[in-house]
């Protein structure tokens, strides 16, 4: 009982003041047949030295080298300060804040990092976090099938630049509520959606049009016009993001004449480590006059009984706690210390710093995609503007090249052929700031030789 | 303890940590300007070590396990061991990309396997996905599996997911969500689901029920096979909700009780953090009429290696959750939290869990505390009504509970199961001694004295936080959100 | 903020953290009898949770540089980078024997070389040793190498160690561990050493001096060069006391002003932490007269490989200072540290710290306080003395820095150097902001106004701080240093 | 200027504050000849990111299998909570508890450390740590012939058994004082001291008699009868002791009739990594009488102007800065840290939890002993009850053993021949709680494949 502290004495005492000889007296309510199954296939406990060497030697394991792989998860410095003081006994141990006035700490903080997003996205208002981008992009369409009062149809167009893995997230999260996801089809020569492919929903009823910026292959879409065109057609936008490009990109809030109704997106790239996937954390941020329908916390600011200023958990209507079946979403407890990891690393960052890690991570990947198309067998997939991915294209499957790449320590990119078997050849690359021209160096000597024999 | 100013409002044009980004600007010309943001994010500008200081300064403004007794009903707030943390965060599985081919993670994989065959030992179910974010998406999986069940059997006329009134709101909001209808049911009088309503509620639009045993009126549901029996008889299938799972760890499995699917809270029972707010996960453990449609991905086992389970391997699965594989890494802290408790360890929580709440129910039932359902066990948690104080003294369940910090602890669960007037929901986990769960029982009754000597002085409660009680009314009327440039 | 119990008290007999030792005892009856302990020791019986608890609320009761401004003279205490200690605790770093061979240790002894190099560089002295544990064990080295110097010439003659009034009390307490005999020289109406003295001082008795410059009194002594010839014709040597190094960082070296040898507390100026007390490093510089007595051991490098150099090839060396080779983790702290300032950024740390100095000096002597050597630039910091307040107001530097306290600030050193009357010697360094100057500013005013208004209000203070003003008489007569038992 | 806050604006209106044009005015007192060297050899700044990946292959390069290393500092399991919360902003950054009011945290904490510490050691007084073991065992003997007022003959007896370092080292710093440090030899067949020898200084006039407990080969000394022998002689006693030791070990306290009247030694084991040999720390105890004798820094337990209980440094007299030359010693900045760990790492195990650590380690250096002495080209060099650590006595010399086995990746032991040429055979081996079996096996196959090869 390694995290116990009762005394031999401590049970005594316990059980004569409940009136009971045994702990097991205890559990006298369940049904015989069910009780003490014994539990045989679980191994006996082990001391904490014990597990820190089997996980030290299952991490060493683990241990990679140069990374070139985006595609949803990306590996960006994070400053040590972030999660020294994230861990924190106090933000890392405490509940959600219900008591807010214990709890001020992580309030004041949420409402920094509403704040935050925001500025970021240029938004009127942010929620305190959902799951991870893809379940974010979900209830975005959620919420705006909800938010859209003049849209019966509950239709949906999801280009197929949106990256596949959160279509396939959104599917299952919206297909139970008669919500019809339609694929917009992208321009595969470019990579990226034209605008003139949505004529053929000019005048239907629409409920919203999401919009990744910058795309699945990397590329920019043409946000502003796309935009116009949904909202001219009585559609909301749905913007899913990269945080990191937003300093340097065109935000959400200023796409089009009115700017974007929902921003979503992956918050992993603001000082959340790569993890194997997780925890991350969904952002997510609307136009003011939507701030009800939104799922998830928001934390506002207040006054106490004294006047002074004070932070606390609002419209608290909108959630299960309160409305039930009514909710705006089944969300409860969300990835709050992600966002307190987040909030310390935009903190450092601040605007001047993410516009640095922002324009470093476009160097080097166009540095990157230079020389690596300089290798026979290598080209360019798709052309135009792009921020930190653009996709490849080689002369063979670029799956068994990347297992290939991967024993020789390098994580060569996403194998798009995954999600589509016309992309088989192609390769969706990633140079982040942590890339190091020695880096590259590996990666094209590697690719190079792999190349260099027969396919 | 002064206010602490916004980090906004700590900042000065141009101020930024230095050390943390790139020491040059990158060119960007090659960007079309259409594309590129032209004004400037809204963002803090900061030192490295005002940061430092402002997080730190704020963190002393919370209440936590690490620094107070934290008997929140329904939450398990139990010790977060340190080492689960350290573990978790090595930095070779911190760095590892989620796209990284399985080959360069078979150690990290290895502690997801295990993770999963030791959750479905210790829950009675054949097969456990790692998938969900938390427990409501567990619900959410869950319920979605019940519909896949069913649509797969052409049983479109079941419609309606059952729910007792007891049940935690993500319950209902889970049901919906999957497009379902509500269906309420009454709590009886001894605290179990009211059989006859169950009985009348059942029938050919029943898909399920969503149960949570115990229950969050903190007592085991006697009946429950007999529940089973019912709904099973009736067509529908049966969701545990685990919320509770702490209180039975090793002494009863969902899987025994004849549950189809449930869902584990691994930052309640497997004590991984809540971080304020989160992230958790929440566990599924999947009966035989469900394997089919597991969400994916999985981990499977061929031989020494392990590889991920996707659509190929479970062809009818509801989907995916999220765009990789769930929250990795609090899932290696619940590995290593059950590595270290074992076999015995998982058993002792249950136990002890459940001495910790039947011994301060029974104090507080000594101190003249209105218990609810004092004829039953406690589970690992138990009601307090104070309606009794309420009305005699003024003082409400809300007054108690804010009151309370001033004395070092957090407030229990309040108004929460709604059934129950002026509750208090309270779980003091296994991890609190003797000593804590004593002085929790003093305070309640020095709280008690000094509203039978000044109910005011109570219901201005608290007195000793950063913060007096705040107008939540203003902060919902006049919303303020964001920072909007002014000094604070 | 309550009373925190000691952790004694928290304690049950039989209670330990039980995932922390081995889960059996083992057998110790091979040992006979009468080398066993019969008794078991007094010792905190508490688990895991109790500790991490007890050990984070005691936390909260400390001022930090992570909290809280705190411009305390002569101890630059300023921002300490979180990365220094993360980077410094990897786990290869960490996990690191002394005695392994240097073959396995090569990235270490890397960093420590390259400390060692840009150390001598940024002090201009020849050879560098990260021996030394802290500042007073550097002046430890260096005077006892001035020792070992005069005896290998056979100069027996020399028994005294000259050192200023203003000198910090480890100067005169390492002559003295020296087998020397201090003499002291008193400090001109300007602030630097009376020259007339110092030539009076020195003859052949004198071993050396030992210097702080910038002094302790917060000036550059002008006349440095001229002293260093004083002092080196009249056959003394010269020791700097690098306490105060970070004032002039890149700006001027010791090495240049003629000193033979100096030590440098790597938690002051290369910003290690100073962990309530330690662990500090006192790197120690040293002149091409004392290269040969060199403290042991060194990290040197044959072509790319790096080795500890021994007595063997340093034969007359004053010996060992430690077990092993000092403080290794704190100098990685420093190495991180250096490298990241690099070049420029350690100009900047002595141009800004004294730019905060100066601007913090005008500051409150435009608010009226009486500024000790107004006539002279402050260095990294200056002196106020509230000899007029005391006077006037019956107010003490004392108070004054208890009240402070209140006001969120960290106290200034008070009553140090000694010859100042009712003095601060304030500190601000580089790292704080131009705000929390002015709120530094504005709490002095603010607390000369309330010693106008009510002087025992102020003589009174703290009144925010965990406890009140503490009684150091009872604590020195009526010896408690331990716990013994009795409930507290 | 990577730590420093200051804005353009800032320094402009900071700069006309003060009434100077630029920062270098500031400058001005000092000498121009001195003034801005240039510092041509340092090399430019880096970001945290790129000393990151600097450190991160140095540490990589570093990392080591199975250790067999003691003499002196010994690789126990540290419990993660220790250093989680001793790196805690409030403990790592805090200066020396001057100010008490607003060091509560620390003061507190380092009166548990000297009531643990006394409590192990059975002492009365502890102090709040020295340096380290060994320069602690310097202070001590200069305390010692401080203390012992009938002795005038700073005459130190120092058997040949106590570490070699910790003699040069108390040699270096007592040295100039004209204190004797003169050298007992022990039994060259049992390594350990014959009470007998010390009859030659019967009567004479001796200072104080170090004993090293378990000694320098790991044996355990007469304790008993040595500490009589002493106090009988007018000689103080002063104790080197390994503090896990103490669990299982007769305490100095406890030492012959009357106890020691100092204990010292080296606190790294109670939970401080071996980190290339330091930060580590001194601890120090004595008899009360003679606690104003004592170096460094001391807590007290008082009151406040209310009556409530709080800590507070005491007797500062005897430090330099108040006392100056005549100071007990010129310590200043301590170990705080190290003992902020070792405070949480004793209150983790308690007595119950130190005593099965110990227990391990003497049960796995049995086992090991066993095993190594069944190779062939093996044998015990010293018989006799010990702790930890066994001397071995092989077919060669094994200083050259050692590099190899290293390079292998066991760290084998320390080669006694260092100190002592007679000893070029021996190795020093210890096997502490964290040695697993896995461990010994490969040590044993290792050893025995050297050994089978031609010396
Ligand atoms: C009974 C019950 N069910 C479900 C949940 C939802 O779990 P989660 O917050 O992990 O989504 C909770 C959490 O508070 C709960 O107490
Ligand atoms: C001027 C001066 N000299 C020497 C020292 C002693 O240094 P340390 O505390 O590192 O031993 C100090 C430390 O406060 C100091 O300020």
């Amino acid at each position: 009982m390694p995290f116990i502290p009762h005394t031999d004495e401590d049970i005594r005492q316990m059980l004569a003041g409940i009136g009971v000889d045994s702990i097991n007296a205890l559990f006298d309510e369940i049904p015989a047949d069910l009780r003490d199954p014994g539990l045989p296939g679980i191994p006996a406990g082990v001391t904490e030295m014990e597990i820190s060497r089997v996980m030290n030697a299952r991490a060493t394991g683990d241990i990679l080298g140069p990374c070139f792989l985006g595609a949803g998860a990306y590996r960006h410095h994070v400053p040590a300060a972030v999660w020294e003081i994230a861990t924190r006994g106090e933000y890392y141990s405490a509940y959600t804040p219900y008591q807010a006035e214990a709890s001020q700490g992580t309030l004041q903080l949420i409402y920094e990092y509403q704040s935050m997003m925001a500025g970021l996205m240029s938004m009127d208002v942010s929620n305190a976090s959902l799951y991870d981008g893809a379940s974010a992009l979900a209830e975005s369409v959620l919420m705006a099938v909800r938010a859209n009062r003049k849209s019966k149809s509950g239709r949906i167009l999801v280009p197929d630049t949106v990256n596949p893995l959160y279509r396939d997230v959104t599917r299952t999260i919206v297909g139970n509520q008669g919500i019809e996801l339609e694929t917009v089809t992208s321009n595969a020569s470019t990579g990226a959606l034209d605008v003139a492919t949505l004529k053929q929903w000019d005048g239907e009823d629409v409920a919203a049009l999401v919009i990744q910026q910058p795309n699945w292959f990397g590329r920019l879409e043409e946000a502003q016009a796309l935009t116009d065109w949904a909202q001219r057609n009585g559609a909301l936008v749905i913007a899913v993001v990269n945080p990191t490009a937003m300093a340097v990109l065109t935000p959400p809030g200023e796409w089009g004449a009115n700017g974007a109704d929902i921003a979503c997106g992956e918050g992993q790239p603001l000082g959340i480590p790569l993890s194997s996937g997780g925890p991350y954390f969904g952002f997510m941020c609307c136009r003011r006059a939507f701030v009800r329908q939104m799922p998830g916390r928001i934390v506002g600011r207040t006054v106490d009984l004294e006047g002074r200023t004070g932070y606390t958990l609002t419209l608290q209507a909108r959630e299960q706690h309160i409305r039930r079946s009514k909710a705006t979403s089944n969300i409860c407890t969300n990835q709050g210390l992600m966002v307190t990891a987040a909030t310390m690393y935009l903190a450092l960052l601040g605007a001047e710093g993410l516009e640095r890690v922002a324009g470093h991570c476009h160097a080097n990947t166009r540095q990157l995609t230079e020389r690596l198309t300089d290798l026979k067998g290598v080209s360019l997939r798709f052309e135009g503007p792009y921020f930190h991915e653009r996709v490849l294209e080689l002369d063979r499957p670029t799956e068994p090249l990347c297992q290939q790449l991967a024993s020789q320590g390098v994580l060569a990119g996403y194998p798009l052929g995954r999600h589509d078997k016309r992309l088989s050849n192609a390769l969706l690359v990633c140079a982040t700031e942590t890339v190091t021209e020695a880096d590259m160096d590996r990666f094209e000597e590697a690719l190079g030789h792999a190349l260099a024999r027969a396919a | 303890m002064s206010q602490e100013a916004l980090i906004f409002d700590l900042g000065r044009t141009g101020r930024y940590a230095r050390a943390q980004a790139p020491a040059e600007r990158a060119d960007l010309a090659d960007i079309p300007a259409q594309f590129r943001r032209r004004q400037r994010a809204v963002m803090p500008e900061v030192s490295e070590l005002q940061v430092v200081r402002h997080y730190t300064r704020l963190s002393q403004k919370n209440f936590s396990i690490d620094t107070n007794f934290y008997p929140l009903g329904s939450c398990t707030m139990k010790y977060n061991p340190r080492a689960c943390n350290s573990l978790a965060m090595l930095p070779g599985l911190l760095d590892r990309h989620p796209h990284a081919p399985d080959s360069t993670g078979q150690g990290f994989m290895a502690c997801m396997w295990e993770l999963q065959e030791m959750l479905a030992e210790v829950t009675g179910m054949e097969s456990v996905s790692l998938a969900p974010m938390a427990g409501a998406q567990g619900e959410f999986a869950g319920v979605a599996m019940i519909r896949a069940y069913h649509d797969a059997r052409g049983d479109d006329a079941r419609t309606e997911i059952i729910v007792p009134d007891a049940a935690h709101g993500t319950n209902p909001a889970t049901a919906v969500m999957c497009g379902y209808q509500v269906r309420e049911i009454p709590t009886d009088a001894e605290g179990d689901v009211d059989m006859q309503a169950l009985r009348e509620a059942v029938g050919p639009q029943t898909a399920g029920i969503m149960l949570t045993n115990p229950s969050t009126i903190g007592v085991f549901e006697r009946r429950i096979q007999e529940i089973a029996t019912v709904v099973h008889e009736a067509g529908g299938l049966l969701y545990y909700d685990g919320a509770n799972l702490n209180a039975i760890l090793g002494k009863a499995r969902p899987g025994d009780m004849g549950f189809d699917v449930i869902h584990i809270n691994l930052h309640k029972t497997f004590s991984t953090p809540h971080g304020g707010g989160g992230p958790g996960a929440g566990a599924l453990g999947v009966g035989e009429r469900l394997l089919a449609y597991m969400p994916i991905p999985q981990v499977g086992k061929t031989g020494e290696r392990f590889h991920w389970r996707t659509d190929k391997e479970i062809p009818e699965t509801i989907g995916r959750l999220s765009a990789f594989g769930g929250n990795a890494g609090v899932l290696l802290r619940a590995y290593v939290y059950a590595r270290m408790l074992g076999r015995d360890g998982m058993i002792r929580v249950a136990e002890f869990a459940t001495l910790n709440a039947n011994y301060l129910m029974s104090r507080l039932r000594d101190e003249g505390f209105q218990v609810w359902l004092p004829q039953r066990r406690a589970s690992h948690e138990f009601i307090v009504s104070l309606k009794p104080e309420a009305k005699e003294l003024g003082v409400t369940a809300g007054d108690f509970a804010k009151r309370l910090l001033d004395y070092g602890y957090h407030a229990p669960t309040a108004y929460f199961p709604l059934l129950v007037p002026e509750c208090l929901l309270i779980e003091p986990t296994e991890t609190e001694t003797r000593d804590d769960l004593d002085g929790f029982v003093q305070a309640m009754v020095a709280i008690r004295d000094e509203a039978r000597q000044d109910r005011d002085f109570v219901k201005g409660a608290p007195y000793n936080m950063p913060v007096r009680r705040l107008d939540e009314v203003k902060a919902a009327k006049e919303l303020d959100l964001k920072w909007q440039g002014e000094a604070d």
